[in-house]
């Protein structure tokens, strides 16, 4: 049973309040950087927010997740506390890492969430390895692998669809293809017709969504995601989105146009696409909206402030961390 | 319980009598007993079901444990890997066979970036309980892509633990602590080395074995001087010191048998009492392990002890050749530690 | 224009002369192996001749081969001289690789073949930087990709396949699909409908022939290097053969059965079924086969005997032999 | 020719007049004179192309030069690496730029099993010139899977060449000397050394370099300690040989530049003379290039000129930590290498 319904209005408003609390998660982490507050590299997924809610929401509780250099919206969507989230960004000690990992690593094992990745498709065969592991341990647990469009270019994506696809495995392959890796239009990287059209090569049949549509997201994956639980084995998906802000910091957007960027916005968007269409549908009114951004703003904001009050971790941590002991 | 027989096959768990068996036996009773204690242990690998591993360690597993645990994988070293650090972060304890050590290139990132660092990286909040097994080493025609020495890049990277059992007992027993091990242990096992045979006590359980990662041994005592070596090598170094005790030197020899974290202290201690030392192994010289004990060596107490320069007998620095006599010159024989150690042994001091 | 046509006679006798010289070649080095003469390891390629031949006479001059552990067949299909292939199966100084190589390292890089290779699928990446330079060089030569049914669940396959088909380079792919890789079973470790079928997730109409029909070989291999030459780009093709013999000598052949075997070589041994064609159609008459078969035993019979005479290589090479000087 | 400009970019072939620049813009003006000098020199890598690099190094390349030559890659580290052997073995001269060194790790075989090895396997009749870039290094919070030091793994694998140069005209120079040698040779860049400044005599052709592969270089002069290192850590030692000369104890400072081929003598003649030896690099010290350093002395004529125990200052045994205090406190800094100096400086005799 997927532990969200946006179909029904209480579902639809978690799912809103969730894409806000991941945009502005990122927005503020924007202001952090331009306030000199935070360093080394992240990667910002706003645009994306309806991949990731839709796809997580599909998932039950005890079911996993990968993710990539771009996880932030995973996390949230999984269940992360952006406090500790923005903590580990901080490099604080009370972060998901204790800050030793930072944007690309943040991990929350026990609940499910087995990490983001900073090795582009390198978290897709440790999805298959969950998924033999709670096929062997006899658990009915699902594995949702998040990669990106440039992540298909890999072996890696080849050996782990193979894989998962020979010994039947429960892992759902969401490719977020946000049209580009890095600088590298996805058409100029990637040979063949479509992500989705690579699943003839393991006998998937791969399937297309639309990305920024909320609902399709969140149907697309629960089909798949109910097929796998059921041991038909693993799904490859395309979630059709796009990434508005650039790679990283480094990026200067040479490689596409502002008038691409701004169409995604003011069309596409799959916020304000999904607000309406709860308007639309009568299924709430603008005050739950209103509420529901509020209420994620508030979340952000006091995340951030209390994530700022934690403190540094000590130096003499590194010793004993390389090695788990028994 | 089945009760230790005397079969082709080692059947686990088996009584506490030493018998005679071979390295790779040793190992395979070794992974035997550890499924048959703990459900979620399981292996996977290329050809390790029904041809029974390239080098014949599996033969016999898949009948025992099923295809469910016995798992043959399609050539994908790189999912491999891969996919039994997901599985090692999720609850069960794979064993990794790589065919040839050689072929753990292609999976350096899931060994490398991945299982080394998941544990740090994630604040502690994680464990990669995993076993990658590495038959490597040449001495068998088999050329330069099937016959490498890798040990040493592994043994440079903080997060992996890493083996290399010279002996019987140790093959069975370092297995067993690897498995025991909550971090991801490369076992580094020389090809030459599985029809090998030597005295084993198999143990009952895998708690049952008393051998700890990080501690090397002293496997011949000595006083003139020390060779410190591992795997294959120790035994080089053990006929080249029985036939320098017959001119009257007294080597001390060193079995490393862990390379990461590496046991310097028996090493020191050692050097510190014979005041020479040579070390040997089959890869090359080069930012190899042996570099790494002498630098230890050189940087600790028995620096003020040491008679002579510290020597090193390693292979030669050149990709391991198809013929013959062309592949024993590029690898260290017993002729050559014997002359290296009557040399060290004459310095005069 | 293809260097072979087995269309007319000339060719024919040419093309079973050369299947002839490389099964002879083989069942010497069994031989040599049973007297105890040759040491290391070797792949056998008896009952894939078909394949070698008919895609190698598919070439131009000037044409490279990139091939792979059980690579005698290509080698001879290409030009190498047996008897300096057996020098270097002997360790002798004047193998091809002085000694240094042995069977899974064989190449003749001045003659076109860029080498077999230990590592399965190893050689694939390096047949496109092949492609690549010969386009950057203004030749219109093409590259001969030849790997295993098993090479292609290699994350190499996939990438090799991407990268050629996105810089539409002169290589063609082509899969010796001889059921197994070692003890695996292809259907068991490959996911998909077949090899060929994987051609779609590059944008390649991937192309199955009968490997033990020399002319279907022949046929479909030229048509794919003409395309190539022609600037169309990369082609995958599976050609469905078997391997008679074991992987390697460690091989008890307990993953398939003796009937098996026994069928394949009874009812579609490649060079019987293409003698049986050619004296259907007349083609030739059995006096001329006989002549071929003939010509190759004597060739092979000459040469093990030149190559047992040949020098040990001098272990004072090694020390100059590492590094390349100018 | 154009002459040298004063443009933000470096215009090659250029005059051979002094010049202040950065160590990015150095190796770039080193691959524009290249490929202005041989046709058949070209790069391939991820985001060399409009993006400029991920570090910037290839800015403006590829309108100058154009999309054939300046190849942008898909994700595919084991195919570009790959591409560029083959591409070597017939006939072009491939430069690829890995975006990160860590990425190195999916590019294993084609740079170990096939690049260093096809010459020798092959009887030495193909040769593989191709220069493999690899940014690597700590300090900008990008964490463990972003930050490694991985040159030890290469100069452990006959058939490659190292260089890790540490200035601006060797970073020029040695490009040049990598792009004319028949072998693969793996260039060690650190980022945090692209933006330093220094001074360059751009070469009008790459044969005007004078750089040699294998040919280390005492880059201070001192007579009571050597210290060895290279890439950024020579600029730590540098300073901190500074801070040491105020205090009255010269320090002689080697760069070693290359790291395979290994310039042993000239760290042996250094110590001969100054008796003590500390090696400082970013990198782990377990089975890292120092311990080859320290190997080598240990095992040479120096042995007998030793005063003290010799002194390595590495990065520390554990993963590269996001979290900047903890990330600074993995890597050496120059206090740590003062305070090292000194003690052993004070090492009495
Ligand atoms: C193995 C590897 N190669 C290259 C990189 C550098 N890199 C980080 S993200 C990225 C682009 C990935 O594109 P895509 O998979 O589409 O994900 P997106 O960034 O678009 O979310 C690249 C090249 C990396 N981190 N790992
Ligand atoms: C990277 C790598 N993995 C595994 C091996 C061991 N190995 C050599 S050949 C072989 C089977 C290859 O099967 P296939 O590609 O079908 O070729 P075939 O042997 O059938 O001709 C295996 C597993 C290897 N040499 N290289
Ligand atoms: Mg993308
Ligand atoms: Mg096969």
């Amino acid at each position: 049973m997927p532990r969200l319904d946006p179909s029904e209005p209480k579902g639809a408003i978690e799912a809103l309040t969730t894409m806000w609390t991941i945009r502005r998660f990122e927005e503020a982490l924007e202001d952090l950087y331009s306030r000199g507050m935070l360093h080394g590299t992240n990667h910002l997924s706003i645009g994306q927010e309806a991949v990731a809610v839709g796809a997580c929401g599909a998932l039950d509780e005890g079911d996993f997740i990968t993710s990539t250099h771009r996880g932030h919206g995973h996390s949230i969507a999984h269940g992360a506390d952006p406090e500790l989230m923005f903590a580990e960004l901080l490099g604080r000690d009370t972060g998901y890492c204790g800050g030793r990992g930072g944007s690309m690593h943040i991990a929350d094992v026990g609940a499910g969430n087995l990490g983001a990745n900073g090795i582009v498709a390198g978290s897709m065969t440790l999805s298959v390895g969950a998924a033999l592991s709670q096929h062997l341990l006899g658990s009915s647990a699902v594995v949702l692998c998040f990669f990106g469009d440039g992540a298909t270019n890999e072996g890696s994506f080849h050996e782990a669809l193979n894989l998962a696809a020979v010994w039947q495995l429960p892992v759902v392959f969401v490719c977020e293809n946000n049209q580009y890796g890095m600088s590298m239009a996805s058409d100029l990287s990637t040979a063949g017709e479509s992500v989705a059209a690579r699943g003839t090569a393991y006998g998937l049949e791969g399937v297309q969504l639309d990305g920024n549509d909320l609902p399709a997201m969140f149907e697309g994956v629960a089909n798949a995601v109910a097929a796998a639980r059921d041991g038909h084995g693993p799904a490859l998906l395309e979630a059709i989105t796009y990434r508005y802000r650039g790679h990283s910091k480094s990026d200067r957007n040479l490689y596409r146009t502002q008038e691409e960027i701004e169409q995604w916005r003011t069309e596409r968007d799959p916020i304000a696409r999904f607000e309406a269409r709860l308007l639309d549908e009568g299924a709430v009114d603008q005050e739950a909206i209103d509420t529901a951004r509020q209420a994620a703003r508030e979340r952000i904001r006091d995340a951030v402030k209390a994530a700022v009050k934690a403190p540094e971790p000590s130096v003499d941590v590194l010793e004993e961390a390389v090695y788990a002991s028994r | 319980m089945p009760a230790a027989d005397t079969t082709d096959r080692i059947e686990g768990p088996v009584s506490t009598e030493v018998q005679t068996t071979t390295y790779a036996k040793a190992i395979a009773a070794a992974i035997r007993t550890a499924m048959q204690d703990d459900e979620r242990v399981f292996m996977a690998g290329e050809d390790i079901g029904i041809y029974g591993g390239a080098f014949g360690v599996t033969d016999g597993l898949l009948e025992e444990f099923g295809e469910q645990r016995i798992r043959d994988t399609p050539i994908s070293e790189d999912a491999i890997v891969g996919m039994a650090v997901g599985a090692a972060i999720t609850g069960t304890r794979p064993i990794v066979e790589m065919q040839f050590s050689d072929f753990v290139v292609n999976a350096m990132d899931p060994l490398v970036n991945q299982a080394a660092k998941l544990h740090f990286m994630y604040g502690g909040n994680v464990e990669v309980p995993m076993v990658l097994r590495l038959p490597g080493g040449a001495g068998t025609g088999a050329a330069a892509q099937h016959s490498q020495s890798l040990e040493a890049w592994f043994a440079h990277v903080p997060g992996l633990k890493v083996v290399a059992p010279s002996t019987v007992q140790d093959a069975h027993d370092l297995l067993f602590a690897a498995l025991l091990d909550p971090n991801p242990v490369v076992v580094v096992e020389h090809k030459l080395l599985y029809k090998r045979e030597g005295e084993l006590v198999a143990r009952a359980t895998p708690g049952d074995s008393p051998a700890t990662i990080g501690d090397a041994v002293v496997l011949r005592e000595g006083t003139d001087l020390t060779v410190a070596s591992y795997s294959l090598n120790t035994h080089k170094a053990l006929e080249a010191a029985e036939q320098l005790a017959a001119e009257g030197t007294e080597v001390e020899v060193v079995d490393l048998r862990t390379l990461r974290p590496l046991d310097t202290e028996t090493v020191i201690d050692s050097v510190s009492r014979t005041g020479k030392l040579l070390v040997t192994h089959e890869a090359p010289a080069a930012v190899g392990i042996g570099a790494e004990v002498v630098a230890a060596v050189a940087g600790s107490r028995a620096f003020d002890h040491l008679l002579a320069p510290i020597v090193r007998v390693c292979g030669r620095e050149n990709p391991i050749p198809y013929a013959p006599g062309l592949e024993e010159a590029t690898i260290p024989q017993t002729e050559d530690l014997v002359e290296a150690m009557r040399a060290l042994a004459a310095e005069d001091v």
